[in-house]
């Protein structure tokens, strides 16, 4: 038979259809359309900072320190009171009867006439202005929205991933597994969020991009994780269940290959939720202290650091996280409502 | 009733425990050695041995436990390594002023947000649901950092309305323009989500069939939705309100911090500084109570406000 | 007071429903629809789903969601001389349970739960009470006549009206604390509260048993005749509207079909489709070897006279292949402190099974028909008894033992919606049990055998491709059967497999596992609350009531010399089409459920 | 200038106790209201150790000494003592003698009657401290400093009871009003111990009554007393009524600020402020704007704001200046320093910066060039510090102003240095060991948002030279530990005086010290044995020429960069007067007074 032979061949490479046609009805939705557009422009520039082809050297002093925005954007008046930085020249106090086992060699170094490396041109004012040591607050808004994206993301991939495996077992077997789990669910949310990110904070004992992940992931599993037991409890019944059942599947192939693809719509949405949150929750962490090391910046440690430049007037880098974030959470937040309207299983 | 109490905190038990064991692990086990800092500027190892032996992190970790039980069960938390202050009369002091913020604010913010909620579910599909909708996005994604920051600065400071900070010893009315800026900061950052939230569980009902019942008993569009889906309303945002009330209570260390109340947010955090393990351990484990507590509570409110449940 | 009866109270012109799917998409639920209704009759609705008989009705309502829906300009809905599509929305509502009042298909969601019955229905009575207030000021505004008291009373006597028993309780109650017919009650209760002039009831027994139903349609039939009510009843099965209607209009997709008085349309219905609509269900009286089905009709194939009876098997002859004794399931139900109670979801229950035979198992909701299949089919565990299959002992075997006996049944499950994976395409769900159970057979050889199946099923090779979703509950159904064949089982279980579709196709499914039989030699268990489906399936039938088989018999003898109480009472609740058996039953309704 | 301290002690005793309500109406009292930054931890004297619990205590208890107000550098004067104490000639023995009269403010656990200041209190005082249940923070001012006391101690930790009646040879009463203290060594410093603020006399009745409460029970003989408490949010004093008579009586000065100070204060009967009201706000942002409102009348903490009301040059700001605000401008006599670990081995591991060979000297002699103080002062400090050359800062006995360290900020020349020692650049531009393995240096703060400014310094700084850097976060308190068992590489660090002579810095550096205070673990053979010299002498020409070879001894190895010195900025609203920031004391609102004739509206209360 021809034809089944070409339906064979087809067969391996099933299309995704129901996928597609959340796609199409995402489609419809100008607005979710825009936000995707949003997150998408946002995606690329995390990937480029990433890559490394932009906000590479954000780190460089390129403007003076505090340097104003040049009116591209935001506009504000050169600050006046500029500090005095004078390098003093040293006369060194002499000393009796102590001896500096370096003399010699410096003395030397120094009569070979050491030029002192000449200080860059610094630019009096920058798009975004600069922040305390002069460095362009445009390439640390890029390069923390790398941080921050990457933040988010990673910790609600963990958070989900941990939520969906505990919870899927949960509500899958019930009994005793569901017990034990549960009983792990009830203490972690027992505890207050701000206590258990100290607690976490303090077991990991480190700082870092890692950890800020791992405080995210290992407290916000528990929204998935209930989520996902009561997805798994009402599945697990479910009559394309019990045909799998009877056919001979087995539970893990029931678990993942049957109900995972069912409750799959509630993980995106979880995921793009938690990412969301998560970005936000990394603001606080790095009031906290426990925010990303020092040879990054993130969103979370810009808003900390323009806390006081607030009140002293330079304002531009607390604008531009703010609004950088504003505008990638507004964005998440109204593509993941499109989402979740697009994956709605009552619209079919 | 009374049964159905006995037996669930019954059931409590086993939750207890699994805090109680996550809370000695974290702090005895794997927390810092608090000596060094209660040690002062200049110390030595036998001050800092007497220090151990003061405050008995010495001592093996079963006899820890041990003591760790017993302070759970008897109610007494011992007392703060930094203050000397008896914990318990300590996270009982810092209670009224949370609350003095944390009610006004969470009632505003459920009322506001529940009328917002049904209004723009009955205007569902129109511009008035779209601005407000796109209006909460917004809102919501600006961080509670920011907010603080700028309000303070605005309405403390620009417009001089209420003052920066402080707390009323006294009390009663005096505290009033205290709290008027940390409620509202508070009510701001809840309102978005809240909002977005209350009109899904609205968008839900509306979706419902006595709901087209009410509106072939000819009644007012106002009653079906006023009466009708708001009572049913009603159940999910109390589970909604109750779940966040205990994590807001240390949850609001931000708004208490910059606000300078003093609540039990800041004092977590005060103690979190000086590594004053009793505090912590205390209030983690007073809130993990509380949480469980207001859950029973919960499920006792369903009942009088969701007739189809029933305590068994 | 009344009006002339010749003047219609109702009178539909040229109606026409558009749903909006998107911006650019619009479906076409009603077309061009015309009717009208005279004061004291009863119009009946009939037609399969999707024929816009419920948004006709939603219509007159003023129900329609406007940002979904939309009449088009020229269609006209008139009451009693008033343009009502021209109406304010104030005017619609002041009609709406006052002067047109409407029930619906489940009682329970149309009950707001968190609120008791009596402010449910002191909401209606106040209404109508104050309006009447407005409408005869200043005259009678005795201050007595609304006072709190007097409408509760009201309100008891209309419970006591619509035959519940205990009306002071059933006021305090909640929707949930009463059963399905007692709800119904109650919808009837607040639907007649006002004493309207038109009264919409829209598939109001479906959702109910049918010994309820009987009941239902009775008290509905009574309240006509005293309320001197116009009623519009909707409904797709022919057979409960020649109980009630004097006229009857079928419908489908949104077009009329046919308009007639009932006893013309019963005895010489005009169209091809109802035609199609009264033949193809399975009649108790006979057993053709075919049901004849709606495109038969519609294609102008009258089909030849109905041959000959399918002969009836004896279930006694030969080795029985399944033979199951003593299968009980039961629950743990803790109630209090450390009490815990045991429910027996199905009391010992024993029979046999012999190859190529049909089983038939009816009972109401409850009764445990569907613990029955589970627990055969392994899918719930029997708490005690035995399960041979072929002599050998299925029970206590370990579970890769067991999993071997696993394609010899297979089951059919009620809902064709939720029993195929929404994710999975045709083609693998089809091909998943030859993969687990045939573990050699590579892809290609998969496809083919899914595609010969898909072709055995009555289905194009097309659908291997395409997702649940985008099949009708008929195909899905053959889907499920295809799956099922795919292990070729020797025993099929059908769990009321044909219940939720529509009567074409449920004649359509019924004759395709009448022709799977014949071929393959499958023996059936075949579950249904329809006495006439499982009349028409079964060799042997067992009746089932509350967990436990209340008699078993030969189909032929079962039917003609029930001997169970339960058994005739069932029997008796069967929708016979005859009006003279309502209005003699309407006495009894007053009884009601108790 | 000398104050003279006058008092009439035979009027108190015939004076009944004063009931507690201030008989003037409130609205005529002067209230001064103040911010702390920082949570208090408790009133205890020998429990605390934290500044601001300090800056209570120094204002209800009185030490048998104390500073002159205005004199500088510090000048120590009597207090609750007639006179200085009488040091015996070879340094061992003081002498004291207490004013009669002086009582205790009220309390129940006196039982309605006066109780005089004995020398007893001053003797139980003492013993507390080293008491090990106290868990004093600042028992090392006694410890191993007084015949007898450490015997005692030792056995209270035996059995677990401090046995405060035993006879200590060391601390000795011959007649009520009598103390003598008996050292064990040579000490002409140990006067500063006695004009300590926490050690004040405490009476043993009030402890005892209190037991584990004490921290919220001061009674002192002092000039206020603790009115409200709400812990860690607000603290309020009121005028002890039972405080001595005491009137502000200076000498004239030729110094204008000072002369100012005199005129509106001399002859005042002392406290002049009837109420100290304290909040405490953790956030700067708030207490600067709650200053500005007139929230607060005095606020010392705006460091990171100080560009907000300065000019560059340190001069308050003319709008500021227009609303009458007050500055008072001074150097802290603090140090702030960044420590190089000269322990060979950190833990078991190598320390890369660590012992005295020259490439090691060579390696910390870079770092500390490279790193840029300018930046530090200009940047994160925001001008509001000066640069440190010198380990004892301005305001403390044996500062030199003129000194010049010899380690100076020059990249080019660490660079140079470097290369020299063959610490080679590798492909991604950081240095290696000369042995070719990787080179990490590890530095350690905490995790607030301050600290991650010098990280950022510390980063821009070690980029420069080619070291590459990890940032060790991690709480106070692990850090404490950590540097106190000498495993930490390089850390920020400052200390603030705790009295005004140079030792309590130079001991900072002291090899013995090690596992206490001194954090570098700085071992240095001729160091320790000058600092062991300079102990036996007191404040002198002789002991500044010590302190300068140790000093130079100390950057030699290389083992701290001295950084900078904080300016305390003081900002006072126009009717303060009085005010003058001391080095040591705490309690400057003692001395001030509230002119209401100034004050354009009341401030909210």
């Amino acid at each position: 038979m021809r034809q089944s032979e070409r339906v064979a061949v087809f067969a391996v490479l099933a299309p995704q259809g129901l996928w597609s046609l959340a796609w199409s009805r995402l489609c419809r939705d100008t607005l979710g359309l825009i936000a995707l557009g949003v997150v998408v422009m946002y995606l690329a520039v995390v990937l480029a900072a990433a890559a490394g082809w932009i906000a590479k050297d954000w780190s460089h002093e390129a403007g003076v320190n505090y340097a104003p925005p040049n009116g591209w954007i935001f506009s504000a008046s050169p600050s006046e009171d500029r500090l005095p930085v004078a390098r003093e020249s040293i006369q060194v106090t002499p000393v009796a009867g102590v001896v500096d086992p370096l003399a010699p060699v410096i003395e030397t170094l120094r009569e070979s006439r050491l030029a002192l490396a000449q200080e860059p041109q610094r630019l009096a004012t920058l798009p975004l202005g600069a922040d305390k040591w002069g460095r362009d607050v445009a390439l640390k808004t890029l390069k923390g929205t790398q941080t921050s994206f990457i933040v988010g993301l990673l910790a609600a991939f963990l958070s989900v991933l941990l939520g969906s495996l505990l919870g899927a077992y949960a509500g899958y077997f019930g009994g005793i597994v569901d017990d034990v789990l549960n009983w792990i669910y009830s203490t972690f949310t027992a505890i207050p969020y701000l206590l258990l990110v100290l607690a976490i904070a303090a077991v990991l004992n480190q700082k870092g991009i890692s950890t800020v992940i791992l405080i995210l992931g290992l407290t916000g599993w528990t929204g998935v994780f209930r989520l996902m037991r009561a997805e798994y409890m009402k599945h697990r019944n479910r009559e394309y269940v019990l045909a799998a059942e009877s056919i001979g599947a087995s539970h893990a192939r029931r678990m993942f290959y049957h109900i995972l693809p069912n409750v799959s719509h509630v993980l995106l949405v979880q995921l793009s939720l938690n990412v969301v949150s998560f970005m936000k929750s990394e603001v606080i962490l790095s009031f906290l202290g426990f925010g990303v090391g020092v040879d990054t910046v993130s969103w979370g440690s810009m808003l900390n650091e323009a806390q006081t430049e607030l009140l002293l007037g330079k304002w531009w880098q607390l604008a531009s996280a703010t609004l950088a974030m504003a505008l990638l959470v507004t964005a998440f937040s109204v593509f993941t409502d499109a989402l979740r309207d697009a994956l709605d299983p009552k619209l079919k | 009733m009374l049964s159905y109490v006995l037996r669930r905190i019954l059931q409590f038990i086993p939750t207890v425990i699994g805090i109680m064991l996550l809370v000695f692990f974290l702090f005895n086990w794997v927390g810092g050695d608090p000596a060094y800092l209660l040690a002062g500027k200049i110390s030595n190892p036998e001050q800092i041995e007497n220090i151990r032996r003061q405050l008995g992190v010495d001592q093996p970790y079963y006899v820890q436990w041990g003591i760790f039980v017993r302070q759970v069960f008897t109610g007494d938390m011992g007392v703060s390594w930094a203050t000397g202050e008896k914990v318990s009369y300590l996270v009982w002091s810092r209670l009224g002023p949370s609350l003095t913020i944390l009610v006004p604010m969470l009632v505003l913010s459920t009322g506001i947000a529940l009328g917002l909620g049904l209004l723009v579910a009955y205007f569902r599909g129109l511009a008035t649901d779209r601005w407000i909708m796109v209006a909460c996005t917004v809102g919501q994604s600006i961080s509670i950092l920011v907010y603080i920051i700028v309000l303070q600065y605005v309405f403390s400071y620009e417009l001089a309305w209420f003052p920066v900070q402080g707390w009323a010893q006294e009390g009663g009315l005096l505290l009033i323009p205290f709290c008027i800026l940390p409620v509202m900061v508070g009510v701001v950052v809840s309102l978005a989500p809240d909002t977005r939230l209350y009109r899904a569980f609205f968008m839900d009902e509306i979706q419902r069939d006595y709901v087209r019942t009410a509106r072939a008993k000819g009644l007012t569009e106002w009653r079906v939705m006023g009466v009708h889906v708001m009572r049913n309303v009603f159940i999910p945002v109390l589970t909604h309100v109750m779940i966040q009330l205990p994590g807001l209570l240390a949850g609001s260390f931000l708004i208490e911090r910059f606000f300078s109340i003093p609540g039990i947010g800041r004092e977590v955090l005060l103690a979190v500084e000086r590594s004053d393990f009793p505090v912590i351990k205390a209030v983690t484990l007073y809130v993990a109570v509380a949480t469980i507590l207001v859950n029973l509570l919960t499920d006792i409110l369903y009942r009088w406000i969701d007739p189809r449940v029933q305590l068994k | 007071m009344t009006m002339p009866a010749k003047i219609p109270l109702l009178t539909v012109r040229h109606l026409s429903i558009d749903f909006t799917l998107d911006a650019q998409q619009t479906h076409r639920a009603v077309e061009g629809l015309s009717f009208s209704l005279g004061v004291n009759r009863t119009l009946a609705l009939v037609g399969e789903s999707g024929s816009g008989k419920s948004v006709t009705a939603l219509a007159i309502m003023g129900l329609l969601e406007s940002s979904t829906c939309r009449i088009s300009p020229d269609s006209s809905i008139c009451y009693r001389g008033q343009e009502l599509l021209k109406c304010s929305a104030t005017q619609r509502q002041w009609l709406r349970g006052e002067e047109m009042t409407m029930i619906f298909q489940e009682p329970m969601n149309a009950l707001n739960p968190v609120f008791t019955i009596e402010f449910q229905l002191m909401e209606v009575i106040k209404k109508h009470a104050r309006l009447k207030r407005l409408a005869n000021t200043p005259q009678s505004s005795s201050p007595s006549f609304d006072s709190n008291d007097s409408l509760h009373q009201k309100a008891l006597a209309l419970l006591s009206e619509v035959g519940l028993d205990q009306p002071e309780r059933r006021l305090r109650a909640y929707p949930h604390q009463l059963s399905g017919g007692q709800q119904q009650r109650v919808m009837i209760a607040m639907a007649i509260a006002s004493e309207p002039r038109l009264l919409i009831a829209d598939e109001p027994t479906t959702a109910l048993d049918v010994s309820v139903q009987k009941q239902i349609l009775q008290l509905l039939a009574q309240l006509r005749e005293r309320r001197q009510m116009s009623m519009l009843f909707i409904s797709h099965d022919l057979n409960v509207v020649r109980e009630l209607a004097d006229e009857v209009m079928v419908m489908r997709q949104g077009r009329r079909v046919e308009h007639a008085s009932v006893e013309a349309l019963f005895s010489a219905p005009q169209a091809p489709y109802t035609q199609a609509l009264l033949s193809c269900r399975p009649s108790v009286d006979h057993r053709p070897w075919r049901l004849p089905v709606v495109e038969d009709f519609l294609e102008g194939r009258t089909p030849s006279k109905p041959c000959t009876d399918r002969p009836l098997q004896s279930q006694r002859q030969g080795e029985p292949l399944l033979v199951v004794s003593h299968l009980s399931k039961s629950y743990d139900v803790s109630d209090g402190w450390f009490r815990r109670h045991s429910f027996q979801a199905l009391k010992p229950t024993s029979f046999e099974l012999a190859r190529g035979k049909t089983l038939g198992v009816v009972g109401e909701s409850g009764s445990g028909k569907t613990t029955l299949a589970l627990t055969l089919m392994r899918l719930l565990a029997a708490s005690s008894g035995s399960i041979t299959l072929e002599g050998q002992q299925l029970m206590g075997l370990n579970a890769r033992a067991a999993q071997r006996f696993r394609p010899r049944m297979q089951m059919v499950f009620q809902n064709p919606f939720a029993s195929l994976n929404p994710r999975h395409t045709t083609g693998q769900i089809l091909m998943e049990p030859l993969q687990l159970q045939n573990g050699p057979m590579n892809a290609a050889a998969r496809a083919r055998v899914a595609i010969e199946l898909l072709d055995k099923v009555g289905l194009a090779s097309t659908a291997f491709f395409k997702y649940p979703h985008e099949f009708s509950g008929g195909q899905r159904q053959r889907i499920a059967i295809a799956r099922c064949l795919s292990l070729r089982p020797d025993i099929l279980i059908c769990d009321e497999a044909v219940s939720a579709l529509d009567l074409s196709v449920q004649a359509q499914l019924l004759n395709l596992l009448q022709d799977l039989q014949d071929e393959w030699g499958m023996s059936y268990i075949f579950i249904s609350h329809d006495l006439a489906v499982v009349k028409y399936m079964s060799d042997e039938v067992m009746v089932m009531h509350e967990g436990a088989v209340v008699e078993k018999a030969a189909t032929d003898q079962l039917f003609a010399h029930p001997v169970h109480p339960y058994t005739h009472q069932l029997l008796d609740a069967m929708p016979q089409g005859n009006r003279q058996a309502i209005r003699h039953g309407a006495e009894q309704s007053l009884l009601g459920d108790r | 200038m000398v104050m003279v301290w006058a008092l009439s002690g035979l009027e108190l005793k015939a004076q009944p106790p004063v009931p507690s309500s201030a008989p003037t109406a409130p609205s005529a009292l002067k209230v001064l209201h103040l911010t702390f930054q920082a949570a208090e931890t408790g009133f205890d004297p020998a429990k605390v150790s934290d500044y601001y619990s300090a800056v209570v205590i120094s204002g209800i208890f009185d030490p048998l000494l104390t500073y002159d107000y205005l004199a500088r550098p510090a000048h120590l004067i009597p207090n609750v003592s007639e006179a200085l104490p009488t040091i015996s000639a070879d340094g061992k023995t003081y002498t004291l003698k207490i004013k009669q009269g002086i009582v205790f403010g009220q309390d129940p656990a006196f039982a309605g009657r006066a109780r005089p200041l004995r020398a007893q209190d001053y003797l139980y005082s003492i013993k507390r401290f080293v008491d090990p249940k106290n868990r004093s923070p600042y028992a090392f001012l006694f410890l191993g400093k007084i015949v007898g006391l450490d015997a005692l101690v030792s056995k209270a930790q035996k059995t677990g009871q401090f046995d405060y009646d035993a006879a200590v040879e060391g601390l000795q009463a011959p007649d009520p009003f009598t103390l003598s203290i008996k050292l064990t060594e040579t000490d002409f410093n140990f006067s500063h111990v006695l004009a300590f603020p926490l050690v004040g006399a405490v009476a043993r009745e009030v402890i005892e009554r209190y037991g584990a409460d004490s921290s919220a029970h001061p009674v002192g003989t002092g000039p206020y007393r603790l009115r409200q408490y709400l812990r860690s949010s607000k603290i309020s004093l009121e005028k002890n009524p039972l405080f001595r008579t005491l009137r502000w009586e200076a000498l004239p000065s030729t110094d204008i600020p000072d002369e100012a100070i005199r005129k509106s204060m001399q002859g005042k009967l002392l406290p002049a402020i009837d109420r100290i009201e304290i909040s405490i706000m953790d956030e700067a942002q708030s207490r600067w704007l709650a200053f500005l409102r007139a929230e607060t009348d005095m606020e010392y903490q705006l460091e990171e704001l100080a560009p907000k009301f300065l000019t560059p040059t340190g001069e308050l700001k003319s709008p500021f200046r227009e609303q009458g605000i007050q500055l008072d401008r001074s150097v802290d006599p603090e140090i702030s320093y960044l420590f190089f670990n000269t322990a060979e081995t950190i833990g078991n591991q190598p320390n890369p910066i660590g012992g005295f060979t020259l490439p090691k000297i060579a390696l910390r002699r870079a770092i500390a060039m490279a790193y840029d103080v300018q930046d530090q002062i200009a940047v994160i400090r925001k001008g509001q510090s000066v640069r440190a050359f010198y380990p004892i800062p301005p305001g403390v006995a044996g500062h030199q102003s003129q000194y010049r360290s010899s380690l100076s900020y020059n990249p080019a020349l660490a660079n140079a240095l470097l290369d020299h020692f063959g610490y080679r650049r590798g492909a991604d531009g950081y240095r290696s060991h000369p042995d070719g393995s990787a080179l990490i240096l590890e530095y350690a703060s905490t995790p607030v948002e301050r600290d991650r400014q010098f990280d950022e310094l510390m980063k821009r700084s070690m980029d420069r030279i080619g070291l590459r850097l990890s940032i060790r976060k991690q709480r106070f308190s692990e850090l404490l530990k950590l540097s106190s068992q000498c495993r930490l590489m390089m850390k920020q660090a400052a200390w603030i005086a705790d009295y005004p002579d140079g030792d309590n810095f130079m001991q900072l550096l002291y090899g013995p010290h090690t596992g206490q205070s001194n954090a570098a673990c700085y071992r240095s053979a001729s160091f320790d044995r000058l600092y062991e010299q300079s102990r036996r002498l007191p404040d002198g020409a002789q002991r500044d020429l010590l302190y300068l070879q140790m000093t130079r001894q100390m950057e030699a190895d290389t083992a701290w960069l001295l950084t900078d010195s904080r300016y305390r900025n003081v900002l006072l609203q126009p009717y303060v007067v009085g005010f003058k920031k001391h080095p040591v004391l705490t309690n400057e609102w003692i001395h001030m007074d509230i002119d209401r004739t100034r004050m354009k509206k009341a401030p909210a209360s």
